[in-house]
């Protein structure tokens, strides 16, 4: 069994970028002598000491204001959102303050928003949301959201290194569900790049986070149907590599898109929507979309359970269009 | 009042002037905070047997400022509790089957399966449950309270913050609309030392909470929120203020966290002699001792009451076992007001 | 030349509101005494007192927290944004508090957010935003466009009697630049019902708020040349009526999607996704989108022309999908 | 300090002890006070001429504050002005041309036309500017101050709000924030008497808001703020306490918005009454015959900076005028970081 999971990867890239930049410094609520509310910075403070591994008072839009500040002084912060769901307390700050600075005044700010998201654990409404469609339609703010520990750990560091505002969306389902063997040596993803997870001809599963397992399972029990399924890992949300995507497109001539943000206005919309534009004359179905309901999340299992995505459903819209 | 960590603890509640405080209200004091014991006890239990849904925030040992001050309100104010509140739920009459069916996603909770644990609401009984945002209740209850002077009603509104809680900034924006538009509104702050791991003195620099309604103009009042008579009375006083027209409280009732965050928390970050020491100050031990020494309850009456609330529990706990989960289905619908039913606060 | 103006026509039906039902009450900044930024309640505290025309202190989250409260307790709030763009700071009360009390809890919620939105002003990039997207993404909230006098007046009624949380857009620029002749007496627009403006067989034009103007403007153009276009307002966008945009592409088979908001994860694509999930086979052409830049509204007036769509903007790309 | 609305009116600056204040220091403030004076009154003149792109906020009548306290600070702290702070700009040599270029959305502005008014940064001279929502920059200049501890520097860092900014949450948040963080953070409180057309009985209900720093622990200060030498004095204790490791301060300056909100707004909704009363106490004339009295100016030297600012408004507008509108395709660029320049406070 490989022997790091998703979260580890995660603490461990963003310890040793702490280790190499001395700039690099974490803040957020019980980030520090506790570790963090999922234990990511556990062992941090001890290491790294208390001002560089900040425990805040409770409030989201000063810390991340604050971070905002920090870059622009010459650091590198990483703010923790306790639960991801929290950001929408400091929605003025990322879009109307750090999102902007650069395009108006040329400064940089290297920053990045830890968000531990998404559903499948009973959180209800306010523990279980992915905020990154809200984002998504922001200028100046990139969005990354890694589905296997290698990406985790490398697009953290690339996230780090990166010079402008970014949205880590790390998603608690996969902590520890989901695990690589990891090499040693230091390696960073760089944001941007889409990966063929699964090459396939029939139709094409995009997705990004929890979604792209749900696609490898999907694409397994269609394999043993005779649809040989090629499924694509966004990696990144913005900038999105979208060439990745409507190369695949065009190879298959068939696509469903998949996320576990909510349908209306998602990030689906514009993947969609860019097809459209792009590579109309290649599709031989129509676009099929598979993403959560457009609800608050529910907190009951069967009721949760309806609300997502899953490999089943992934399956059946592809069958869908692959049958068109 | 005198913050209760600067004194020698107080082991009982003292013989004070609690005001005028009926023998009844007593007895609901005391049985109301028994009951929210005994329904955290068995929530943890069932938590254990992995009956519980998601999340357990327990309550245990914030009862008497849960319960003293809930009961406090009339049936037309309004409550708006937070996570560690089931207490204030309790007094407020919320019925304890609808809480155990909530905590297991069930049907016949009052979200049908649809909101978790504490996040519970009864529109008949006037309670708003809470988003898990803290800060986000503070300016609807001012609303509210807004609402009934223009409906020509005094609707006081009542909603709690821990000690945490009070740097979100809608702490100063609701205290400072309620003071600016002088409404019954009444700030509670469950004071219990630690929000989540963080202490207090890396949350807040002043020596009391209740001090910064001076910021605001308004009254304040720290109060030791393990003496369910005082926590009661000062409520009672905050309650009369609004009535009389004299505008908003923030009252903060000084208590300890006993156990976690959560139930998934060690909380090895408290230093034992802090807990050892509010041992000693529990609440529900106070109350019982109190009312015995005042011979409001005989030692008979205490073993009666346990019964009673142990069976009371029981079934409780029986009707939530039994009720269904919800359909699936049931989560694509009831979004917009038009699906129904589409309730009001009276 | 019509009489009344967009702005009028929202005041106008504010005011009968408030006369017709005594629940209906405005707060917001500077509404009271002043009449409002742009005066859309001048003369209202007169009318119906201070209780009623509410100043608040300046805390947008604050005051929409307090209208769901009041909303909660039988009265029909109207908020007022003094700008649009500061809906950001009431983000997390209107997506998590408003949005779902009734699927949580069966409270209705009766409530106005109005937002004076848009560019074209030289407002510069915090006073000329179309905050739109971002809460069509969004459970639980009904969002409204008007593009004429007449669904000013039409839909800021339908808006305060509908039972949920409605935010209503109106736009900035077209307050004194558009009129109607508006009917004596009650009528309010119903939400959710799009409208054809324009007949046309060749090119569907769908849009709402400023690009349905614009539309209009370009398929005279196009009439010119031969081409006819249909154009679509949409009016309400959450819930939309998507039957009547389909309709209408299924008749022309050619598309274009506008919209004065940014068009990374806007509402446009939403329509083209849609679009492409359910008349894919109706399609001749792309799914084209004319919307502004993903970028910060730039305050220099060439720079904020280069940003924002226009008749001649949508004109090239009804051209492009038409000759396609 | 006594709140100026309490005492008759002080139509000259009194001779008070300012501390240790030197004949450099006190001109620099009469010059970039006089040359704010002359820069608003020549936008306003552009603004009816229709040369300045959307909106002007005068910061006529706030210059001492604006000047007195910017000039307090040193070349590695960081100042964030806001809307009314154009006095603080120049205080800090943000160069006048670049003001007058802005305004007209010309290329040759630190914005290239990007941004407008008043959202003026300048990397180079530790100047961050505001975004429009108010209480947006608070925290900001939390980390910066903070991220200055961590690179073994004492960075102050100075922002401002109105009476009215002063009710949005950040206003706690932020200065919670620096209290416990205890970093050398100003805020600058321009208490001008009204936000937009809302007076600050309608905005909050404490007598001072200097005193809403009892709230947080900190130090908290009100002065005259159209007497340049006070705030300039008020402001350097600030500064100085931050730099010996003594936290933040709040400094609410008294003055009054002698003008509308806006160039747009009548102002019907102020007092007449109290626009004369402060007329009297207009921060030019009273820093001018202070100095004139101290004989730090002569008569003379009065006339011969007249022309001079007179030249260099002049120059300014010219280049301003001369400077071209931007290229319209550069609106799409320069979101990203990689584009350039990327710059960074130093
Ligand atoms: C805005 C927001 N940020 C973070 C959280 C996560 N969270 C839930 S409870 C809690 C600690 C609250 O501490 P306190 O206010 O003292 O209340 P206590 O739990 O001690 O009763 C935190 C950080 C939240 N619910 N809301
Ligand atoms: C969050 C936010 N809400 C509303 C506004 C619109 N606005 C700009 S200035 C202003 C009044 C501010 O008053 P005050 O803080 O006293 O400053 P002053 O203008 O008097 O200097 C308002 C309401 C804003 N800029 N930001
Ligand atoms: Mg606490
Ligand atoms: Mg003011």
């Amino acid at each position: 069994m490989p022997t790091t999971t998703y979260i580890d990867a995660i603490s461990e890239g963003l310890r040793e970028e702490m280790r190499r930049d001395s700039t690099v410094v974490c803040l957020g609520e019980d980030i520090g002598v506790y570790g963090g509310a999922f234990k990511v910075t556990d062992g941090f403070i001890e290491e790294f000491g208390a001002a560089r591994v900040l425990d805040t008072p409770l409030a989201e839009s000063s810390i991340v204001g604050m971070a905002i500040g920090m870059a622009l002084r010459g650091l590198r912060p990483v703010a923790e959102m306790q639960f991801a769901d929290f950001i929408s307390m400091a929605f003025n700050q990322l879009v109307n303050n750090a999102g902007t600075l650069h395009y108006r005044f040329g400064f940089k700010v290297p920053m990045v928003v830890r968000c531990p998201s998404g559903g499948g654990i009973h959180g209800g409404p306010f523990h279980s949301t992915n905020p990154e469609g809200f984002f998504f339609h922001s200028p100046g703010l990139k969005i990354v959201a890694p589905s296997t520990a290698y990406d985790a750990k490398g697009l953290i560091k690339g996230a780090i290194r990166d010079d402008n505002p970014v949205l880590f969306m790390e998603h608690k389902f996969l902590y520890r569900r989901v695990r690589d063997d990891i090499p040693e040596g230091d390696f960073a993803v760089p944001l941007g790049q889409a990966l063929v997870r699964r090459p396939g001809k029939d139709v094409t599963l995009v997705g990004y986070g929890s979604t792209t397992g749900m696609s490898l399972e999907a694409a397994k029990i269609l394999a043993e149907e005779g649809i040989d399924a090629e499924v694509v890992d966004l990696r990144t949300l913005v900038p999105m590599d979208l060439e990745t995507v409507i190369a695949s497109v065009k190879k298959t001539n068939r696509v469903v898109i998949t996320h576990e943000d909510r349908r209306r206005g998602g990030i689906g919309a514009e993947i969609s929507a860019e097809i459209s534009e792009n590579a109309v004359d290649y599709l031989d179905a129509p676009v099929v979309r598979v993403a959560a309901l457009d609800t608050p999340v529910p907190f009951s299992p069967p009721l949760e359970e309806y609300f997502l995505p899953s490999a089943a459903k992934i399956a059946t819209a592809a069958r869908r269009v692959a049958r068109y | 009042m005198a913050s209760t960590t600067e004194k020698p603890p107080i082991l009982d509640i003292p013989d004070e002037d609690y005001g005028d405080i009926s023998t009844a209200t007593m007895l609901d004091l005391y049985y109301y905070i028994r009951l929210a014991r005994e329904m955290e006890l068995r929530l943890i239990n069932l938590f254990k047997q992995n009956k519980v849904v998601g999340g357990l925030y327990p309550g245990y040992a914030h009862e008497a400022t849960t319960v003293g001050t809930a009961l406090a309100l009339g049936d037309d104010d309004v409550l708006l509790p937070l996570h560690r509140d089931l207490g204030a739920q309790l007094a407020r009459r919320q019925p304890l089957k609808y809480i155990f069916a909530q905590y297991m996603g069930k049907v016949d909770s009052p979200t049908r399966g649809k909101d978790g644990n504490v996040h519970l609401a009864n529109p008949e009984l006037n309670i708003v449950g809470c988003i898990s945002h803290i800060g986000a209740m503070f300016p609807v209850a001012v609303g509210i309270s807004y609402a009934g002077r223009l409906l020509g009603k005094t609707v006081v509104t009542m909603t709690y913050t821990g000690d945490g809680g009070t740097s979100i900034g809608e702490f100063h924006e609701a205290l400072n609309f309620a003071a600016v538009l002088n409404v019954p509104f009444i700030l509670v702050v469950e004071n219990n030392q630690f929000a989540y791991s963080t202490p207090t003195n890396q949350q807040y620099k002043v020596k009391r909470i209740a001090d910064r309604a001076a910021a605001y103009g308004i009254a304040g009042e720290q109060v030791d929120g393990n003496n369910a008579m005082a926590v009661y009375a000062a409520t009672r006083r905050a309650v009369e203020r609004g009535r009389r027209g004299e505008g908003p409280t923030l009252l903060e009732c000084m208590t300890m966290r006993m156990m976690g965050h959560s139930v998934h928390d060690p909380a090895g970050y408290v230093p034992r002699e802090l807990l050892e020491e509010w041992k000693a100050k529990d609440p529900v031990a106070r109350i019982e001792r109190y009312l015995l020494r005042k011979r409001v309850l005989t030692p008979a009456d205490v073993k009666d009451w346990t019964a009673r609330l142990q069976r009371e529990v029981d079934e409780a706990v029986e009707f939530a076992e039994n009720s269904p989960l919800p359909q699936a289905e049931d989560a694509a619908r009831g979004v917009w007001a038009e699906e129904g039913p589409a309730k009001s606060l009276h």
